[in-house]
């Protein structure tokens, strides 16, 4: 149960190709995260398999049957939204049992199961309150109960952190994850955070206008990026990306280094520049470097603090085991 | 929810829906059809939708019996100068009640807006009475006062509706960069609130122009609007089915008109506000 | 100067004013005309006039408000005018009931009775004669069989419609032939007297039987169309209808219309009204004298003149100088002799069989009366459309008219 | 922001406005507070004088009072019940993509800006008239005898023609409220399985709950002091079958003439309307916050 | 120019004191941060300051004259709001022009003006458009911009950049950085991001419930938390507290120790833990650790990639030079 197949499923909006012709395995239980830039198509795709929009050609299957034509209701997927969707005038209780309504469940079974979702989900003391009296995290937690309830076969997230404040992020972010490990349901996840596809995924798939660029875990995804676009995209602070007579030396279009792969000298070093800003957060020091003469600022992340006053010289040291190098067509040299 | 809505279904939905605004917008075509008709041809059976002839002669009637020039600007006069002295006293209590809101502010709201139930009958004698007094009576000052007076709740809550959505930060803002609160109103507010300005006055001017209890009370001939002029079509001897519907077709169709170039904004003015 | 005109939107009054140019060239005055329909027109200078609001000059008021408005000293006294306009001319039926104590408070512009207009081909077709002065029992089956409903053809037209110079104008003047009052002489109504139940039933009966549907609603202005259009067999109603359906520009049955006297149930009264439609001039006016010269010039015989050389004499203004009626030209249009006949077989001083302490045929000339017939004429009217019976419309009207006969203070 | 200086601001910039509708609320109240307490008839005021409350038992005792109440009740009632239902479901009909969106809405606005003396003439004379009006015409035409409306059914044709003006402005204010709907709730809802019909039911109509609101304000508003429709299509007959309040009072101060019975009246109507208006703005208030 | 003090200022929104007596300085040309939780007045206090809001009681001078009851637009300050709060129906030019054309000054001089904020900001080619078609980057700048050309003794900031994507949030974040750097104005900038407050800030002050818990330097809060409140709050992911038997042991009631003081090792340690969630963000990896018999879940960062899986059994140890000992009124302890 949960297992997802896109085949050569294309979308166009009148005469815009969103998708191009695009094949997708997710497998049963898997953690799926779709990333990539805004307008890239990652909320299409998701919508294509949840069935609110019909593809333009191609087939999906849930769990090995052709579901390209069934109506969203008969997909036995649930999604939560980005601005949550809850129905503002009922209360929690009500907008958890809808779906289990609508299925014509009896009262005591709906009963039931709300509470066992809402003791799941820390909801027992607010289910008699309406929407608009909870918190962003509650609502978030109501929208995954409401979820929850109907036991899909999947689970569709469409960003559904991205209305939530820095630190309740966080912690979502490990309630959704734990949420996984207890029901292994397949999820898939959409998001344009860094950290979350990092930290939650088992796979990411990254997108670029309707297109895979690449699919992989997460750290399959950092250490060996398939092209430039995955290398700049995966990673914060991004990787810095050196072209010209540099790269050149190393036999490629393109080098890469991630900010947190070099070292500093103040007396010597492969590259020389000029501190610019240096940001001190006491874990770490973010120094950002001009007039390196190889990019416009390299930014540079030292673990701990150090001493680095704007205007300085200093000196860069690559790891070079963790250069990566790129052709001219962007892709991975190996 | 983009998802190919079968062309069957556009079909019928398109069918219903223009059989239904047509129904719903047949009395006033068939007015119009009928004021090209001459009176025979207006109740002939079976009345013929256009295959007639088409004749001019009802307007030329109705314009040498009544002033239409005199009354049509009476009515433009008194929708416009009511709807613009509202709008000059509103704005402000708007404002007071949309940025510097009290405990008071939605007691006053729903006040304002329960004297509009208030029955126009009750008080029309001493009205009458205080007009005739102060030498008002068939002028359009005192019109332009009393639609003031009766449409300014509605003015007021509209204006404070729409002024809730602007953001206070921008006024904020405006105060910071030291503007006064008159500068505050004229360069910041009000063009920001325009669309919402606008369909205010559209909504009030049509109100205005419609209003037909004041405007016939309280004017004989000098300052009659439009209604007052309607009323003297309303039923005279004779076979009169195609003048009134000249009259009428020329009583409505300035409004009709203004109210179809001005669609957009009318439509928001229409949901008072209140609905977004 | 400029005066303002109240008048009605009736067709005499509406050329009046097409030709009142000439008077504005003649004088140098202007005129702002505030024309209105009958019962707007009633209120609106009633208001007017009662509360000194002073927005009219010259107002177009009936046979019924001039002698009450008279007294209470509203209206300004016409005596004066020129010695040309012939005072003595106005038929004296008409004259008398505007004057008060020997002062003229308004000058007739037209004047009217009711008669019966039918359609002569329908009489013919269905076999019957109609005879100079006919009966009630005679119209009611003569309508009956006339009527074609089938062919949208009814017998019988009459007012229906609720107000007081409407359904109750027609029924006021019915139930004096039907030998009923509306007050004994010590003004106690009397709608619970058999006189009453017998008016209101056969009229009821006979436009149910024979009547057009929507007769309840139906005032003159209804009526007349329904007659132009040939849907009418007989109709009773003004005498100034005459010249409407015989005007074969307007009217579809032009060349087949016979006039008769009002009915009668043989108790003496019939069942005509008088009314005329005059031209006052309020107390409060800020222009005496350019108002006293309008309503010269329109009620003169000049006028009458002028009307004849524009649109023929047929569409003169009727039934207020003897000179029109002595005048040969006038004696060819085919309604003249019955309109003077009607006007001058209505008496307003003795309307009843029995006495009563008012006078007025078809009304009752007290300020209470349009209040009191308004709300009866809705009871009456509502018997019509068979929404109440007619024992409790009468029921109704004896008491609503009791009370506020009471509260007027009538019986103190 | 409310610093000293804005709040003083904002008491004198509102006090216009509330300084004219205090006045224009006060001064004509007093004066038919004080006329209903005497004697005032238009056409004989020679005989005035205090009367007690003699004026309000006559204008409660008035067989009309009830008949009138109930009328206006039943009118406002009725104009709501149609205008809302029929403008909820001509709202969805609009909200659909179809061609000529704009026109139909244009052809559906227009009766909102006809006076409503016209519309009544129109509708008395060329539409309901048993004779020689277009459903005559259609009744007969396929064999029916027509129907006399505004006889037969006074109240109810009224209801007809004020709902035909009002329903424009209904169907604008669902409509609107309808494409606020946020289309993901609605999807959410596909997602959980409802029905097209359930749909319709558990989100659309709460969600319109409030635009309802604002029409059943606004239009009660109006609707109370409908007057030019009754005035011009049956003067409030036949008897009083479409005599509402405000007619009524209407025809005790200006076709009676009695001044100081229409002002008791005025007044009964006034606190009948502030009842009203206070009932509403309860509930309104509530669902105005939210 | 841009000296503020605060003596004794309260403020009270009817009858609930929103800030109780506070006293604070901030000295000409400084970048003072107010950080602290959501609804402890920092909004409140930086609208005290700016004038939009009367204090209810004290003292509030600007460069030496008493500025308690001047309107805003007297103090000769300027502001950029969280909305950016654009006039929307001017173009950026008459935006920026606004505050000029308020002091009445000639066109000429503001045409110079503006073409100087204008070429500082990078606004130059955008002058003619309105604020609905810029990106929210460029109308922070010209939010800023409109502050700028007042030449104010002093701006405030209430959380400009809350409203930016990540990416642009760390642009804006150095550009407003340089803009300090360049004009030397006093700057106080409300911010719930402690990012934002450790790189910005020459001088942080911690808010509680309208309570100033600390004023100091970034790197001081960093090492010195006067308080077990700044300890946590400074500091991302959070401090670890440890109450009870462990925090005896070093004489205090609390001990803490940030994530990135720790070191981890699968056989030998100061602490024992199992993994819970770990989160492999590439550069650093976050290890959720349970059942340490300390605290609930411990949070530790070690930088680079390590193998943790869930249910590992792992050992701690803390650096112990880096551990904060606090009393049992949350007070350090030195
Ligand atoms: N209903 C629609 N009609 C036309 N174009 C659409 C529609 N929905 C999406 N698009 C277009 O399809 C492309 C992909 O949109 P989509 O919403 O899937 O992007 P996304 O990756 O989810 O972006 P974001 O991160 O901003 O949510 C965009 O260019 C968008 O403009
Ligand atoms: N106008 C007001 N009326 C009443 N209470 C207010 C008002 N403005 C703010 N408060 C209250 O004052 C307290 C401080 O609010 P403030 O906006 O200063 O917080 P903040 O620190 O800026 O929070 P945030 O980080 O969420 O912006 C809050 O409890 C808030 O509810
Ligand atoms: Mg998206
Ligand atoms: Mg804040």
């Amino acid at each position: 149960m949960g297992q997802i197949s896109l085949n050569q499923v294309t979308k166009s909006f009148g005469d815009v190709q969103v998708i191009p012709p695009l094949d997708l395995d997710i497998n049963e239980g898997e953690f799926v995260v779709f990333v990539g830039p805004s307008g890239c198509g990652k909320s299409t795709l998701l919508r294509l398999i949840a069935g609110l929009e019909d593809t333009t050609s191609g087939v999906i299957k849930i769990d090995d049957t052709d579901a390209t034509a069934l109506p969203p209701a008969k997909r036995g997927l649930a999604m939560v939204f980005q601005s949550y969707a809850l129905y503002p005038h009922m209360s929690v209780r009500k907008n958890i049992a809808f779906p289990l309504r609508m299925a014509g469940m009896d009262q005591a079974a709906q009963d039931a199961k709300i509470n066992a979702a809402a003791t799941a989900l820390n909801l027992t003391d607010y289910l008699d309150r309406r929407p608009g009296q909870l918190s962003g995290g509650q609502r978030q937690r109501v929208a995954i109960g409401r979820a929850i309830v109907r036991e899909p076969s999947a689970f569709l997230f469409d960003e559904p952190l991205s209305n939530l404040d820095a630190a309740l992020r966080v912690g979502m972010r490990l309630e959704i994850s734990e949420l996984h490990k207890k029901l292994e349901t397949t999820m898939i996840y959409v998001t344009h955070d860094q950290v979350e596809a990092m930290t939650m995924a088992d796979k990411i798939v990254v997108l670029q206008a309707g297109v895979i660029e690449q699919v992989g875990s997460p750290l399959e995804l950092y250490h060996k990026p398939r092209n430039k676009f995955v290398a700049g995209f995966i990673g914060s602070p991004k990787m810095n990306l050196i072209e010209g007579a540099e790269a050149e030396k190393h036999g490629a279009a393109t080098i890469g280094i991630r900010p947190e792969h070099m070292t500093v000298s103040k007396s010597e070093g492969t590259w020389k520049g000029v501190v610019g800003v240096a940001e001190h957060l006491g874990s770490d020091t973010f120094i950002h470097v001009h007039e390196t003469g190889l990019m416009d600022t390299m930014t540079l992340r030292i673990t701990g603090d150090i001493e680095a006053r704007h205007g300085d010289t200093i000196f860069l040291s690559p790891e070079m085991d963790k250069l990566h190098r790129f052709d001219a067509q962007g892709l991975r040299l190996v | 929810m983009a998802r190919a809505i079968s062309k069957r279904r556009t079909v019928i939905v398109t069918i219903l829906a223009w059989t239904i605004g047509l129904l719903i917008f047949f009395p006033i075509l068939w007015t119009v059809i009928t004021s090209f008709k001459t009176e025979a041809e207006a109740i002939a059976d079976p009345p013929s939708l256009f295959w007639f002839n088409w004749t001019l002669e009802n307007y030329n009637v109705v314009n040498a019996r009544s002033n239409y020039p005199l009354h049509f600007m009476n009515s433009v006069i008194i929708s416009l100068g009511s709807t613009l002295i509202g709008l000059a006293i509103a704005v402000p209590a708007a404002w007071s009640m949309a940025f510097v809101p009290s405990k008071q502010t939605k007691n006053i709201l729903m006040w304002m807006l329960s004297t509009k139930m208030l029955p126009s009958v009750g008080v029309l004698i001493p009205i009458y009475l205080i007009s005739r007094n102060l030498g008002l009576l068939d002028s359009r000052i005192a019109l332009v006062v009393i639609l003031t007076l009766i449409n300014l709740p509605i003015i007021v809550w509209m204006l404070y509706t729409y002024f809730k959505e602007i953001p206070i930060d921008i006024l904020e803002a405006a105060r910071m960069d030291g503007a006064s609160l008159k500068s505050e109103i004229l360069y910041i507010l009000t063009p920001m609130a325009l669309p919402g300005i606008a369909s205010t006055m559209l909504l009030n001017i049509i109100l205005a122009w419609n209003e037909a209890f004041w405007t016939l009370n309280l004017t004989a001939a000098k300052a009659a609007p439009l209604t007052a002029f309607i009323a003297s079509y309303s039923s005279p001897e004779g076979l009169f089915y195609a003048k009134l519907s000249a009259a009428s077709t020329m009583a409505i169709a300035p409004i009709l008109i203004m109210g179809w170039f001005s669609q957009k904004q009318l439509v928001r003015g229409l949901t008072f506000g209140a609905v977004k | 100067e400029e005066i303002t005109i109240a008048t009605v939107n009736n067709g005499d009054m509406i050329r009046m004013q097409e030709l009142s140019s000439q008077w504005e060239e003649a004088t140098g005055n202007t005129i702002e005309w505030a024309v209105l329909e009958e019962n707007a027109l009633r209120q609106r200078v009633t208001t007017d006039i009662a509360t000194g609001g002073g927005q009219y000059d010259v107002m177009t008021i009936g046979t019924y408000e001039v002698p009450i408005w008279g007294k209470q000293g509203w209206l300004m006294s016409l005596n004066d005018l020129p010695a040309e306009w012939d005072q003595a001319d106005i038929l004296p039926a008409i004259a008398g009931g505007l004057t008060v104590e020997g002062e003229l408070y308004a000058a007739p512009f037209y004047g009217e009775s009711s008669m019966v207009m039918y359609r002569t081909d329908l009489m013919e077709a269905a076999g019957l004669e109609m005879p100079e002065a006919p009966t009630w029992t005679f119209i009611r089956e003569a309508a009956a069989e006339m009527t074609d409903r089938e062919n949208e053809i009814y017998g019988i037209c009459a007012r229906g419609k609720a107000g007081w110079g409407e359904n109750m104008a027609f029924l006021t003047a019915m139930s004096n032939s039907f030998g009923a009052r509306w007050f004994d002489e010590e003004w106690n109504a009397q709608f619970d007297g058999e006189a009453w139940a017998n008016t209101l039933n056969f009229y009821v009966d006979m436009m149910n039987e024979s009547g057009p549907p929507g007769a309840s609603s139906n005032g003159f202005n209804e009526n007349l169309t329904l007659f132009q259009t040939g849907k009418c067999g007989m109709w009773i109603d003004a005498t100034v209808a005459a010249s409407f359906i015989t005007n074969p520009n307007d009217s579809q049955v032009a060349d087949s219309v016979g006039f008769a006297l009002a009915p009668d149930n043989g108790l003496g009264p019939r069942g005509n009204w008088l009314w005329a439609w005059s031209l006052a001039v309020p107390t409060s006016t800020d222009a005496p004298d350019a108002a006293k010269s309008f309503v010269a010039w329109a009620t003169s015989k000049e006028y009458t003149e002028l009307v004849a050389e524009n649109e023929g004499w047929a569409n003169v203004p009727p039934g207020t100088r003897t000179s029109l009626y002595e005048n040969p030209n006038y004696a060819s249009v085919p309604f003249a002799k019955m309109t003077l006949d009607s006007i001058n077989s209505a008496d307003p001083n003795n309307p009843t069989v029995d006495p009563v302490p008012y006078t007025g045929v078809q009304f009752v000339a007290i300020p209470e009366f349009q209040g009191i017939a308004t709300a009866v004429g809705q009871q009456f009217s509502a018997a019509l459309a068979g929404t109440t019976s007619v024992e409790d419309a009468l029921a109704n009207a004896q008491e609503l008219t009791t009370s506020e006969m009471q509260d007027a203070g009538y019986q103190d | 922001m409310s610093t000293q200086h804005s709040r003083s601001a904002a008491r004198i910039m509102i006090a216009p406005a509330t300084f004219l509708l205090l006045a224009w609320m006060l001064i004509p109240l007093c004066m038919t507070l004080y006329y209903s307490f005497r004697r005032y008839r238009l056409l004989t005021p020679d005989r005035q004088g205090w009367v007690g409350f003699r004026n309000y038992e006559n204008f409660l005792t008035n067989p009309a009072f009830t008949s009138a109440l109930i009328n206006t009740l039943v009118l406002v009632l009725g104009v709501l019940i149609i205008t809302v239902v029929l403008g909820i479901l001509l709202a969805i009909l609009l909200d659909q993509p179809f061609k000529g969106q704009g026109i139909v809405r244009i052809l559906v606005i227009a009766p909102f800006f006809v006076m409503p003396t016209v519309s009544a003439l129109v509708w008395k004379n060329m539409f309901m008239n048993p004779v020689n009006g277009l459903f005559a015409y259609a009744a007969k035409a396929v064999g029916l005898e027509p129907y006399d409306f505004l006889s037969q059914a006074p109240l109810m044709s009224i209801i007809g023609i004020v709902s035909w003006q009002w329903l424009p402005f209904a169907t604008l204010i669902l409509l609107t409220a309808i494409q606020s709907l946020d289309s993901e709730q609605m999807e959410a809802a596909e997602m959980d399985g409802a029905s097209a019909l359930n749909r319709f039911w558990f989100i659309t109509l709460p969600h319109l709950s409030r635009a309802i609101t604002v029409v059943i304000l606004i239009q009660t508003i109006f609707l109370l002091s409908i007057f030019a429709e009754i005035l011009v299509t049956t003067n409030g007959g036949p008897g009083t079958a479409s005599t509402n309040l405000t007619y009524l009072v209407y025809a005790e101060s200006l076709l009676n003439y009695d001044v100081g019975e229409g002002s008791a009246g005025g007044v009964v109507a006034i606190i009948l309307a502030n009842i009203v208006a206070i009932f509403l703005m309860r509930a309104i208030g509530k669902n105005l916050d939210a």
